[in-house]
């Protein structure tokens, strides 16, 4: 399969004329609850950064179907290299919504002990979802070196790395993939055209014919996917999972869908996202799309959405409550980590800082006694 | 005189030096339509047009190197990096390129372009959106690196910059932006590149410093006073070249000498200050030389404000430094 | 024009069935002669290296079509941006021997006064022949912003850029390609794939199928072209040219070629460059084939050969006892050129070195007054 | 024990250490069947095959970024740069996520990597393929910046730097390449990264130097010792994370110093050696803390011998800091 014409799984009324599904009721069905989970995940956090509460998020609505078609893929022995606006990834493999919001919060149960900005999760478990960086692309070449690890070591796992359309402009896409090329290395890659890198329409992006296409210019096949037909995504990526677990080598997916938000809160879309573009792929919502499928198939019921939404906005809710409840990380966070073992410099400088804040009566100091 | 913020100084410099000279443009990601994302550039698309001022492509390795190509045919490149921490990527194009072209060309091709970028915590931002990378640059020959701390400066300095036959890397103290406000000229001028600012004159111990740091030691030096301490108070504003003579002889009228930099101390730029005393007037002090500096760790984020040296932190250092 | 196919026009017994060249017989002349002037400037560098009189040199043998069909396309008035294998591009536009010699020896009338390794060339008459740099792909973008300030400023020039095989896994190459696809800009990337980079060859440097192929990810065309066909690289880049100059944007063009020598002075190619692959490449020799062609087009002689040899011969062979034969660049080049003004600490660092050659009793310090 | 030139010292450690290692394997530009541009990969490929040692496309960019995602899946790559003037493509890679990957991930993911990369002047290279970037990376947190000098330490080091379970930039001095030579053990032995190695012992000016300038410094205190100047030598060998101890320890105990390296001097390492003794140990200093260094220049082709360092210069400023 190697093609530039759109695939698409879903109609827009829910039917899936001659395809037939391998997921079960209850796995469509956590499909479903994870798109609800990422929306309301969303909804809480906006909230939040608006009354202050949190410094930053990253709205994901619109992309609901691409995260979690694409997640739903990949086995949890994988490893998952997702971008900054994937939580859809991360609560499709059952992550606590609870460790998330730890990050969102900085606080001291934060697996980076707060030192990340909001979004920037870092997991091993109950899957490894790489942590994740801020530069762009960045990430794509470690997916391409543990992806080429495996097939080394002889193990049966494969990468999934996620990144937008204007991650194909960053020096980790041309590495990475030309890389992966040449190793054939067991690694899937997730372009996800939303249609804007912040305010950068894909047209100023790039002249190329879509995202896709770059994938010839690594030898590798180029797939795309209408990215708010979740079944869709979840096929084309199972494809070229298999593919890549066959040892034939890496393929690119380019899922088109559409940031139905801001880029960030700090972000005003009004500035320069036309609203016809809004209103169309409004029309088109992944969740929707999805719940009409269901629906179709007899699963979909008004009470299983009721019951799923208060699951998942009491969940979400809770999470929220708790994280923010909990402490800010202690002064030596900010001196652990950077090596294995401290050294001398970084102790003396710690002991500094601890004695500063004992001396300014500053409670985040501790009793006084750098504990490294 | 209007009253502007650093961040209206920095839109206002690009302003006028687009309008008396054409071949000044202004590109990089976001800089167009929404007016970049501190919106240091706004107005620009809408008066001087998108072949002015225009959106790229997410490639800092890009944006830096094309800069280079046009600005070796007649044209005045302003080349912004969104977050000083996204450089990197364009370090090569920066270090090999930019800086020696000249020389490697015995002058016939020379890249006199502006990169601006802002730099610095402050905004919670974490280890991505707050880093001081002035050391990197500063140890780059062929370079010039620039950092303004008042609205004044800001534009003065920018438009030096810009005028300026070699590369300057200008970085400008976000946390800075909209907490300082000064009276700026309307129409175009400049201040010297490689002059310092003397912002503060006092007999006892001299504090060297600039960006965003510069309010933080006023602030400790005001504090000190109260104590019965006078500082003489510099703001460097052009790392390099340094106006090492200037340094020297601050640091002499004391003897007594307090470094200050937000970014990690181990080899930062702070250590060539305190070298060149070491090395040109080490007879004169009287005192050990002090860095006050952010920690030699990556910047955290909830943490920033222990991370980030504060007035309490710098007034410390001048209470030591004058008492030993 | 948008082609796999490989162009080419010179059959291997010198026809053109169907080919009308628009070159005068002076000009073709003038490209042969320059074909033959890059061999022997190539001869008399490597021998002079052999001696030890000049520290490196690069090899060009097998390219010289490449070098001077590509170089032949462009005028005067544009601007080229060659790697540190083109000889040719030099030598077609007329750039004096001597002066590329003065750079072999780096010597002070060198102009980069011996600051740059051998074959870093820099002029800027009797045609704008960009200064090269030793890392691989910086150049590019440089050309593509040179292009687009053609662009901005409504000159009616090109820019022609030319990097090997393994310059296509560089970073500029991504990002330039991909800015003068969404500029439009005017100017024409030339791949030299002369089948090594240093020791790598093709397949490993890409999977891709050849190198023409990844313009498709840059929304260009791609042209396959013949490297050891003089006219069939002047026709593709001509007609590269035309484009750019229509306003129609970039292309990148592909010259299929071989390196017929070691990477560099300093490398021993026998150690994984296959014989058989030499012999073949050897029958496909470029010069030869030319002779060929200008021989059925009546316009090769023995005797011409002989007078053009004599010449080139001659004419390098003085150009390299000139440039030997002048002194060393003054100490104060050091530290001029870092800035259009000299800074005082580089003023400092000038008038110690100057005392100390001057306390050493070292010629090369002058008077002993600085002079900057 | 065999002796070896630093080269061999290299190959011989690569080797000993995938001998014993499965894990271990070696990538870079042309350091399979050609062995690397300087031979020091000579036969890994032969002995280990091409999964263990192998070429890659030419970017290195990729070679760091695929490196830093074996290395956190239980590999320990050694990663080659070709020359360190083309480690630059790389600096994202390496200062953005090698170095920062452990302290923002809490320790759950991390970067046990080592980049080998030849450095420095002496074989009429010019400006890209005679640098020496030891600063730029110096000043990077969470990184490790090795340099040997010997080929006793060359070994050791290398394999200690290849069982760190952080990133360690391991530069090593091409121009001591063949120029060097020295007893080798055969097995696999391991040299403490962060010690110092206290070359030669005198009571008056103490010397800070590392990498190809070692043997130059050596030369000069065996001048300057006939002079009547006796001279300690320390060889940092690791630059980061520096044995501070140390140094301050082998400054105060002559109270003169001058610190020696090729990169230009400002902003250079040199700076951080002078600024922790002008911050920890000023009031033993009985003179100046010179420094030796390249100039503030992009680095020249023929005139070489001018830029670098040399034993007369480093004599001259022994003297002078006696004599001060
Ligand atoms: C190297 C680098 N440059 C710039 C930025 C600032 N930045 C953050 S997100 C972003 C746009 C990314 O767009 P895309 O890749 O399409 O992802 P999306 O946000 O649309 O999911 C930019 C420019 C960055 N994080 N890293
Ligand atoms: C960024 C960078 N990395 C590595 C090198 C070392 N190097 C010099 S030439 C070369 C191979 C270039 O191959 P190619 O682009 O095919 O050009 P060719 O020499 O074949 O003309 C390499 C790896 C370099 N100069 N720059
Ligand atoms: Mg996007
Ligand atoms: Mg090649």
């Amino acid at each position: 399969m190697d093609t530039t014409e759109l695939l698409k799984v879903i109609e827009p009324d829910g039917a899936t004329p001659g395809f037939d599904t391998d997921l079960s009721d209850a796995e469509l069905v956590h499909c479903y609850r994870t798109m609800l989970a990422v929306r309301a995940f969303d909804d809480v956090c906006m909230k939040l950064q608006r009354a202050g509460r949190i410094g930053f998020s990253i709205p994901n609505k619109g992309i609901e179907a691409t995260q979690v078609g694409a997640a739903s893929a990949i086995d949890k022995t994988d490893f998952l290299f997702p971008s900054y606006r994937d939580f859809g990834m991360a609560l499709y493999h059952r992550v606590p919504p609870v460790e998330m919001m730890h990050n969102m919060f900085g606080n001291e149960l934060d697996s980076a002990h707060g030192r990340q900005m909001p979004v920037h999760f870092s997991f091993v478990d109950p899957i490894r979802l790489y942590s994740i960086s801020s530069p762009i692309g960045t990430h794509i070449p470690h997916a391409v070196g543990a992806a080429h690890a495996f097939r080394l070591k002889g193990e049966d796992r494969v990468c999934l790395v996620s990144f937008g359309d204007g991650g194909t402009s960053s020096l980790g896409f041309h590495s990475g993939l030309n890389f992966a090329g040449v190793w054939k290395a067991p690694v899937v890659f997730l372009c996800q055209n939303n249609g804007w890198a912040i305010s950068c329409p894909s047209e100023e992006q790039t002249a190329s014919e879509g995202y896709a296409i770059k994938a010839k210019a690594y030898g590798m096949p180029g797939i795309v996917v209408d990215g708010n037909d979740l079944l869709a995504v979840r096929q084309a990526t199972s494809d070229a999972v298999a593919r890549a677990r066959r040892g034939e080598g890496p393929t690119l997916i380019e899922a088109r869908t559409f940031r139905m938000g801001g880029h960030s809160t700090s972000d005003d879309p009004t500035r320069y996202v036309p609203a016809e573009l809004l209103e169309e792929w409004g029309r088109k919502d992944p969740v929707t799309r999805f719940q009409r499928y269901l629906e179709k198939e007899g699963i979909w019921t008004a009470k299983l959405e009721e019951q799923l939404t208060a699951e998942v906005s009491a969940e979400i809710n809770a999470a929220a409550k708790v994280a923010e409840g909990t402490g800010q990380p202690g002064l030596e966070t900010i001196f652990s980590d950077v090596y294995a073992d401290l050294p001398t410099h970084l102790r003396k400088q710690g002991e500094f800082l601890f004695d500063l804040t004992a001396r300014r009566g500053d409670a985040a100091a501790g009793d006084g006694a750098f504990p490294l | 005189m209007p009253t502007l913020t650093l961040l209206q100084a920095v839109n206002d410099g690009l302003k006028s030096v687009m309008r008396t000279d054409p071949d000044v443009l202004v590109f990089g990601e976001d800089v167009g339509l929404k007016g970049g994302v501190f919106l240091a550039t706004e107005g620009l698309t809408n008066e001087f047009g998108k072949e002015r001022c225009f959106d790229t492509p997410l490639s800092e390795d890009g944006i830096i190197g094309t800069a280079i190509g046009m600005a070796m045919n007649g044209l005045r490149p302003v080349a912004e990096i969104q977050f000083q921490d996204f450089i990197f990527p364009a370090f090569d194009q920066i270090v090999s390129e930019a800086a020696k072209l000249r020389y490697r060309s015995g002058g016939q091709y020379t890249a006199p372009m502006v990169i601006r970028t802002p730099y610095g915590g402050g905004i919670r931002g974490g280890l991505y959106h707050s880093q001081s990378g002035e050391a990197y640059f500063a140890h780059t020959a062929g370079l010039k690196v620039v950092i303004p701390s008042t609205p004044h400066d800001a534009k003065g300095l920018l438009i030096a910059s810009i005028q300026d036959p070699d590369p300057v890397l200008f970085m400008e103290p976000k946390a800075l932006y909209r907490s300082v406000k000064g009276e700026v000229p309307e129409d175009v001028y400049t201040v010297d590149l490689s002059t310092l600012r003397r912002v503060r004159e006092g007999k006892d111990v001299t504090i060297f410093c600039y960006g965003a740091m510069v309010p933080v030691v006023e602030k400790a030096a005001t504090q000190a006073a109260a104590k019965g301490i006078e500082c003489t108070v510099v703001d460097l504003r052009t790392l390099l070249p340094l106006d090492e003579d200037g340094v020297l002889e601050a640091a002499k009228s004391t003897g007594r000498v307090v470094v200050v930099h937000e970014a990690p101390r181990f080899c930062g730029y702070g250590a060539e200050i305190s070298a060149l005393i070491a090395e040109r007037c080490i007879e004169y002090m009287e005192a050990p030389v002090k860095r006050v500096t952010g920690f030699d760790t990556p910047f955290p984020n909830t943490l920033e404000h222990h991370y980030l040296p504060d007035d309490r932190r710098v007034l410390d250092a001048i209470e030591q430094t004058f008492e030993f």
